[in-house]
């Protein structure tokens, strides 16, 4: 076990899988020499050189475009898109292509690619560069999504995802690049579509995406002192999403809340709140309650940011409703 | 903008005798599968739509035969025609046009996304100009694996406007690689002319935006279209970077079939008509090579025979279960 | 009133209001002489001719862009996406910038822009060309959406669409263009967040989008011989939401059935089964049901295609399940 | 692609002394704008990131010089000096910066999406390309009202790798509108070269794909951007179309500041501070005009208090209150 940084845990996973497997390359803007912009490829050009860690122009359309070309053609490329906001420029090639090439081909293509990207608001980034967009993926069937939270996770997800022969989008988040947490000196691959229990509890049920699980588990705390356990899940892949880890735990506890930065309408949280509802209607006390973004673009001052997104205390607030 | 003229009868008889077989009977092939697509078609025994390549033979013929049979081409909505020439059958073509079992794509694809990655088929596609970063995406592979590939693209004259275009080529510009993106300039997307399109006379002009050689040749003579395009696909394959070909062509028939087409000046189709690439190159085939009659008609029968073959197949094949639709999502 | 197509209905719209404001003007790809691919602006260009029907270069985010710029400087655009699958092309200009540029101004700038564009299967028309993709523009702040269902909505919708300040996406459907309905003869304005209770009923709520309002209604029919009697909502704009209108209903009838042709995983029915939970928890008797696109890409073949899109007798199953 | 040379010493005497002093006073404001920027983000007073066009002020001052007042432009990241350059003022940008209600944009844009529609900014932009389609729409609109305006629309060397150029310049060719696309070609795409991003020499040569003018100018030289992009702001004035500007020049800085710019070569930025483009523009001033350094000075003064007011004022506006991020979602 080490302790290290979400970042190194990304760079360690496309190093190993790089020196695992020579199809597997890296292409994106600055992840060269530059080592991306939060710093996540560093030091891997200076591995693997020009032909696997390869800069591009500055075109997210081709960059997805011809991730997809190679994967489709015996490469495993790991595309990155820069911020998930500009995932809009190259939505065709992951939307429209890569999640459909295999079905309209009657199951002939395979498409092992990985579209790395990174999302979340809280560095006064504004409207354009902090918004949390996984739902618009995770609605097109062909697609799988992974928000990994901690170290371990995105590196045991990271690895997970060059080797699985469907597309992939893989979500980071800005603010967890400097998160430390512990991981294995020995390889270990996470199963997608396998939720962790973050917190055992039995009066509350928080389900919590990438950065928000951190904020569940320091309101987690904070309701502890008054008394109410809270049982924290961090799905870590909302496609395919492990349904049955938190209907044990809802089944448990009979209230569940969910969180994430994404804005409220139309989010991640309402599929889980409609299959949670759906599938455990007798032993859930309270309605679900959403606890995630507001439905404004992200603002730039810091203080109208920080109230867009969810804070600790708005969980804890929203927790001691649901107990009431 | 260098114009390519159209060939002359030495360039034609220079080329090695099986080789202007297979470019006939790839035409041919065409021409008769899409005929009776068309009919099919129109006595409403296909489903979807069809856009139909009639008039524009040469260029997928002329390409394909210039490519390895390990090449990789990406196609498009009017694609029948590539992937004929890229040695797809008919049988599981038609099937596909059915939406039956036996199709290239189990009927999941249909018409306009008939792929066959065991034959270098990496998809035909609805999105206009998505083909184009693809295709730039296998020949990066093809770099990468030393393999010695070349792709080509295909894409119309409406898809020179397309973001994806430009991100495309100037990717693999900048990259060397090995594609060659091939224009089929039929002088419409849907019923916008290519004045209304772009602000320069020929498509081959974009290609000093990348760096890299832009041809222009008479798409629907057959022999120019493969000498180009063998030049340029043998210059990709040597690692001097991609090119842009574009084929000056017509399509006979509107944009799918149920369109009239009435944006058109006649004068214009009956034009193009008068130069029926098909007509011109068997013509050249009897005059300036020493093809007869006959050895033409046994093309035309056997590709016939293979038609017929096709359809009865495809009719006899079949129909998937509604449940088949919840398969091949995933690997 | 007249009985008019819903195509009429959309031309019928566009041409009043371009009668009425000389700023309001179409562009987009052959809608000009072509009138359109589903002929739903024919006629216009012979009346107002190539400055105000423009058709435009195969570039759908030039088209979705340049409205932006023409609508923040003065005119009324009505943008067409032929498809809304290639809205992936046009959508940095939709969501990053229509949705956020008056927010980002810190409320400067008018948006005045519609775009236009139609969705859904029926057509064996495959992947890339059948997909609804309401959930897509839903979850983004600062876009209006609409989804007219019959010949009256689209030209009152539309109108109003036009002349809101707000960009909005309105989404028609490409097998409803043949349907006939009545038109008042005498101007009017739906206004939206308006839902339409399209049939009154005391046992169930089914709450419709787009074509599904019409199978909705079949399946009615066919309950209520049965003696099961179905109310049927159509919201007509799923932002803004009638919610109130959808909740005085489950008031009534305890039971909630969604039903939309896109995918169902992370689709605009999660949305509107979480608001309902949230609120009506008291009335509701089952947990919501939703009957939505199967999570799979649209096939081509009929069989297929009309196995993945729900059908009236779906419908019919599903409401007699939530009854029992 | 033409060259324009670095404007001659009769070139510059021949321009109005009044618009002189306004290029001068432009390219000071800029200046000391970013340098009091950088200090402040530097001391940790701003928050977000921030983009420095220290070394790009000619640009900005040259080209908005040759707009009329109701012209538009769209701006980028880099577009302080943009903005600057087209009229607004040093306390409300200010303002903007700290994220304060008196800011443009009442705290919710920041740094990279200043707008003034009053003043015909239409916006920074975080998404790099994003502003040419808009500029293309606002040329459409001018030219639909009969406005006489015309759109100046800023971007960078790496932004014409996007398919949102390729788009909207093709856009605005076909339909003659008056606009131009202004490329500040500071050699960098964050870390990426030039030779990385394409495989021309000149980023005006892409204007032949659309069959528009392409200029290359020294962006270092005042007055000679400020001719070159009058021309062609008066000619798509004229009704003659749009063209493509580009402009010479280099950040002095990272991309944002903390980026150490370690891809560049040292000599490389030395040779461009060498060639300072206010210093450049100082010296011919005195040199080549009667201006006397008393003038200049003076200036610089009225520069630096308008500064210093600025950021007074800055400081001292109110924060936003949290809720106000629920308004100005919608009209
Ligand atoms: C991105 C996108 N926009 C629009 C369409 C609708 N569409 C299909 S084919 C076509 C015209 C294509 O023109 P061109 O590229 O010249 O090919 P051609 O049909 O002439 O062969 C259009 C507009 C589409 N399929 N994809
Ligand atoms: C679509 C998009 N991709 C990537 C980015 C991240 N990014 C911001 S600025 C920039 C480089 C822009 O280069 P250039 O256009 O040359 O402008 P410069 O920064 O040199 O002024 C990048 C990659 C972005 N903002 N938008
Ligand atoms: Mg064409
Ligand atoms: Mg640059």
């Amino acid at each position: 076990m080490s302790q290290i940084f979400y970042r190194q845990a990304v760079r360690d996973a496309l190093r190993e899988e790089m020196r695992r497997d020579e199809r597997v390359f890296l292409l994106g803007l600055d992840i060269g020499r530059f080592g991306g912009t939060y710093k996540a490829t560093q030091g891997l050009w200076e591995e693997f050189g020009d032909e696997r860690v390869r800069d591009t122009p500055l075109s997210e359309a081709a960059i997805a475009g011809a991730a997809v070309g190679a994967a489709l053609t015996g490469m495993r490329p790991v595309a990155e898109i820069m911020y998930m906001d500009f995932i809009t420029i190259a939505l065709d090639q992951i939307a429209n292509q890569a999640a459909k090439l295999r079905y309209m081909s009657g199951g002939q293509a395979r498409i092992p690619v990985v579209f790395r990207t990174q999302e979340g608001a809280g560095r006064s980034s504004a409207a354009q560069h902090a918004q949390s967009l996984e739902a618009w993926v995770a609605h097109i069937p062909g697609l799988k999504v992974a928000l990994p939270a901690t170290p371990y996770d995105v590196k045991g997800l990271l690895k997970t995802a060059i080797r699985d022969d469907a597309p992939v989008v893989f979500i980071e988040h800005k603010l967890l690049y400097g998160v430390k947490g512990e991981v294995p000196d020995e390889e270990y691959l996470i199963p997608f579509g396998h939720a962790r229990v973050c917190r055992q509890g039995t009066d509350l049920t928080i389900v919590a995406l990438s950065r928000m699980v951190w904020k569940a588990l320091e309101a987690a705390e904070v309701l502890a002192a008054e008394g109410i356990q809270v049982e924290v899940i961090d799905p870590r892949t909302v496609v395919p999403l492990d349904l049955a880890t938190i209907l044990a735990s809802v089944r448990k506890t009979g209230r569940l809340l969910i969180t994430h930065e994404a804005y409220t309408g139309f989010g991640v949280g309402a599929e889980i709140a409609s299959q949670v509802v759906e599938q455990a209607w007798q032993t859930l006390r309270k309605p679900p309650r959403r606890v995630c973004g507001r439905n404004v673009p992200i603002p730039f001052a810091p203080v109208m940011e920080n109230y867009v997104i969810p804070q600790v205390s708005d969980l804890v607030e929203a927790a001691k409703e649901l107990m009431r | 903008m260098s114009v390519t003229p159209q060939s002359s009868p030495a360039a034609l008889a220079a080329l090695p005798r099986n080789l202007l077989e297979r470019l006939y009977r790839t035409m041919v092939r065409i021409r008769l599968f899409e005929q009776k697509a068309l009919e099919l078609f129109l006595a409403g025994e296909l489903p979807g739509f069809l856009h139909s390549c009639l008039g524009q033979e040469a260029v997928a013929a002329g390409v394909c035969a210039a490519l390895r049979e390990d090449d990789y081409i990406t196609s498009t909505h009017r694609g029948h025609g590539h992937v004929l020439a890229k040695g797809l059958a008919m049988d599981r073509m038609m099937a596909e046009l059915y939406g039956k079992t036996t199709g290239y794509c189990k009927g999941k694809g249909g018409s306009m996304h008939i792929a066959d990655f065991s034959c270098g088929v990496l998809g035909a596609n609805g999105i206009v100009a998505a083909g184009l970063p693809i295709a730039t995406g296998a020949a990066l592979s093809a770099q990468m694996r030393r393999s010695g590939q070349v792709v080509a693209a295909f894409f119309g004259d409406g898809a020179t406007s397309q973001g994806a275009f430009h991100e495309a080529v100037n990717l693999a510009a900048v990259w060397k690689l090995p594609v060659v993106y091939v224009c089929e300039n039929n002088h419409y997307a849907v019923s916008t002319p290519l004045e209304r399109q772009m602000r320069i006379a020929s498509v081959s002009e974009r290609a000093a935006a990348y760096g890299i050689p832009g041809i222009t040749v008479d798409g629907n003579d057959v022999v120019a279209v493969y000498q180009a395009a063998g030049d340029l696909i043998e210059r990709a394959r040597r690692g001097e970077g991609p090119a842009l070909l574009e084929c000056r062509t017509y399509r006979w028939l509107g944009h799918y079939v149920g369109d009239p087409a009435t944006y058109r000046p006649p004068e214009e189709l009956a034009w193009w008509k008068s130069r029926d690439p098909l007509l011109i190159f068997e013509r050249r085939l009897l005059q300036e090579a020493d093809f007869s009659e006959q050895e033409l008609a046994l093309v035309r029968r056997e590709a016939s025979d293979e038609l017929e073959a096709a359809v009865d197949f495809a009719r006899r094949s079949p129909a998937p279960r509604p449940e088949d639709a919840l398969e091949d999502v995933w690997p």
